[in-house]
């Protein structure tokens, strides 16, 4: 179980922002948030960066209900 | 941050952003140099000719830490610096608004260039942020995509050799 | 000039200075990158410590026609720009106060950063400008004189190539 | 005959901005100057620019009564 943030495209694809999703590992976690987003979001994931508290992170990392898994694609800058 | 800071200011918002006001606070009797960056809203990008708007999705927390983490940064790489601040807006930024605010203050005025360049370059490349380009009847994720940057990889912006001794008086 | 100009604007006054003022005339529709700079008054320079004022003293034709001819130079230099001011006090300017401001604005941030830090190097080596150093019971010219140098002569700015294509998105 | 403008430094030691000197060159306008304003003077034209109208100029060009001699001291640099 733990507590999954989507930003930019990857909330776009996936059609929420927030989630709780079971599982104990962040590999765990995103298959089954592909299983239930589905494949365009499963594109998106495929390029994003996953990071765990706030920090680039594993994918064989357990987690736990207090854990945030971020899921960030590719980033565009601020400005000009 | 509610009220403004002392040295480092850093904020992300969806309330207009006032250079003027950001470039009183970084004033201080040491520093000659004061540096305002604003990285405004313009009128077209890449493949695009006639952009109203910006609108900006962030996650407030974790792009406020890699802020953090670029101020931090960039006091070690020029170390006296004064004042940093760097705001950004989240949500729609109209034409001409500015999207993000950079200013730093320093008592000479290379150091001040150079840091404030560093800070807007590492926004650019360190921050999850995600732009959507808005036109009169549609709108689109900006195209130019990169990974995120870790802030300690940013490469250094070496002073020209030839014009930094002019620059650092 | 009285009113507020179209592309470029020079100001040498005794009046205080607003980058306020000039970041907002700056901002241009296809322009995503303003960058202001302020020269202020700071309160110690290479051997004083407790400087209270600055006094500047020039010729205001002298001057203004040099400072038109540095943003001749930059326009040749940087051939994308938008609007240019360069203002600066002359007299008496008190600490924390601007005695230069200088705005560049442009389509991308690379240019409009390194224009400004080449107007006010131009500024500060090309100008006929003296600055006398007030502190509490006395004053001295500045001490770090050189020739006034002409504007074509000045060194380039040369983008760093590990950093430029970054900058110049 | 020309007007001369003396500036910063310069203006200080001549104890005065702006003047009328005979003279039918640079030259000559500028020993007049040394003359009437002293020693003080003369150190620091020796280390000082001249501009004739607004320009960089050669000591042997002649003037008249409309042209400036500017003597012009080593600056300081506008700030910081």
């Amino acid at each position: 179980m733990a507590r999954l943030l989507l930003l930019g495209p990857a909330r776009e694809a996936a059609g929420i922002g927030n989630d709780e999703i079971d599982g104990n590992s962040v590999t765990e976690v995103l298959q089954e948030a592909v299983r239930r987003y589905g494949t365009g979001f499963e594109d998106v994931l495929r390029i994003s960066q996953i990071w765990i508290n706030g920090e680039p992170g594993e994918s064989r990392t357990s987690v736990g209900p207090h854990d945030q898994i971020a899921v960030l694609p590719p980033i565009s800058g601020g400005c000009n | 941050m509610e009220s403004a800071p002392t040295l480092d200011w850093v904020s992300i918002a969806s309330t207009p952003l006032s250079s003027a006001e950001l470039t009183t606070w970084a004033t201080r009797a040491n520093c000659g140099a004061v540096v305002t960056f604003c990285g405004m809203v313009r009128d077209n990008s890449h493949d695009l000719e006639e952009i109203e708007a910006l609108e900006y999705e962030t996650d407030v927390e974790l792009a406020e830490r890699r802020i953090v983490d670029i101020i931090a940064e960039a006091r070690i790489r020029w170390t006296n610096l004064g004042a940093i601040a760097i705001h950004h807006r989240m949500g729609r930024v109209e034409l001409s608004e500015s999207a993000v605010v950079i200013v730093v203050s320093a008592p000479h005025r290379g150091p001040a260039f150079e840091a404030a360049a560093f800070c807007i370059d590492a926004v650019k490349s360190c921050v999850p942020m995600w732009k959507r380009e808005l036109w009169q009847g549609g709108s689109a994720w900006s195209e130019e995509g990169r990974a995120i940057m870790k802030v300690q990889e940013m490469p250094s912006l070496e002073p020209d050799p030839e014009t930094s001794s002019a620059r650092t008086q």
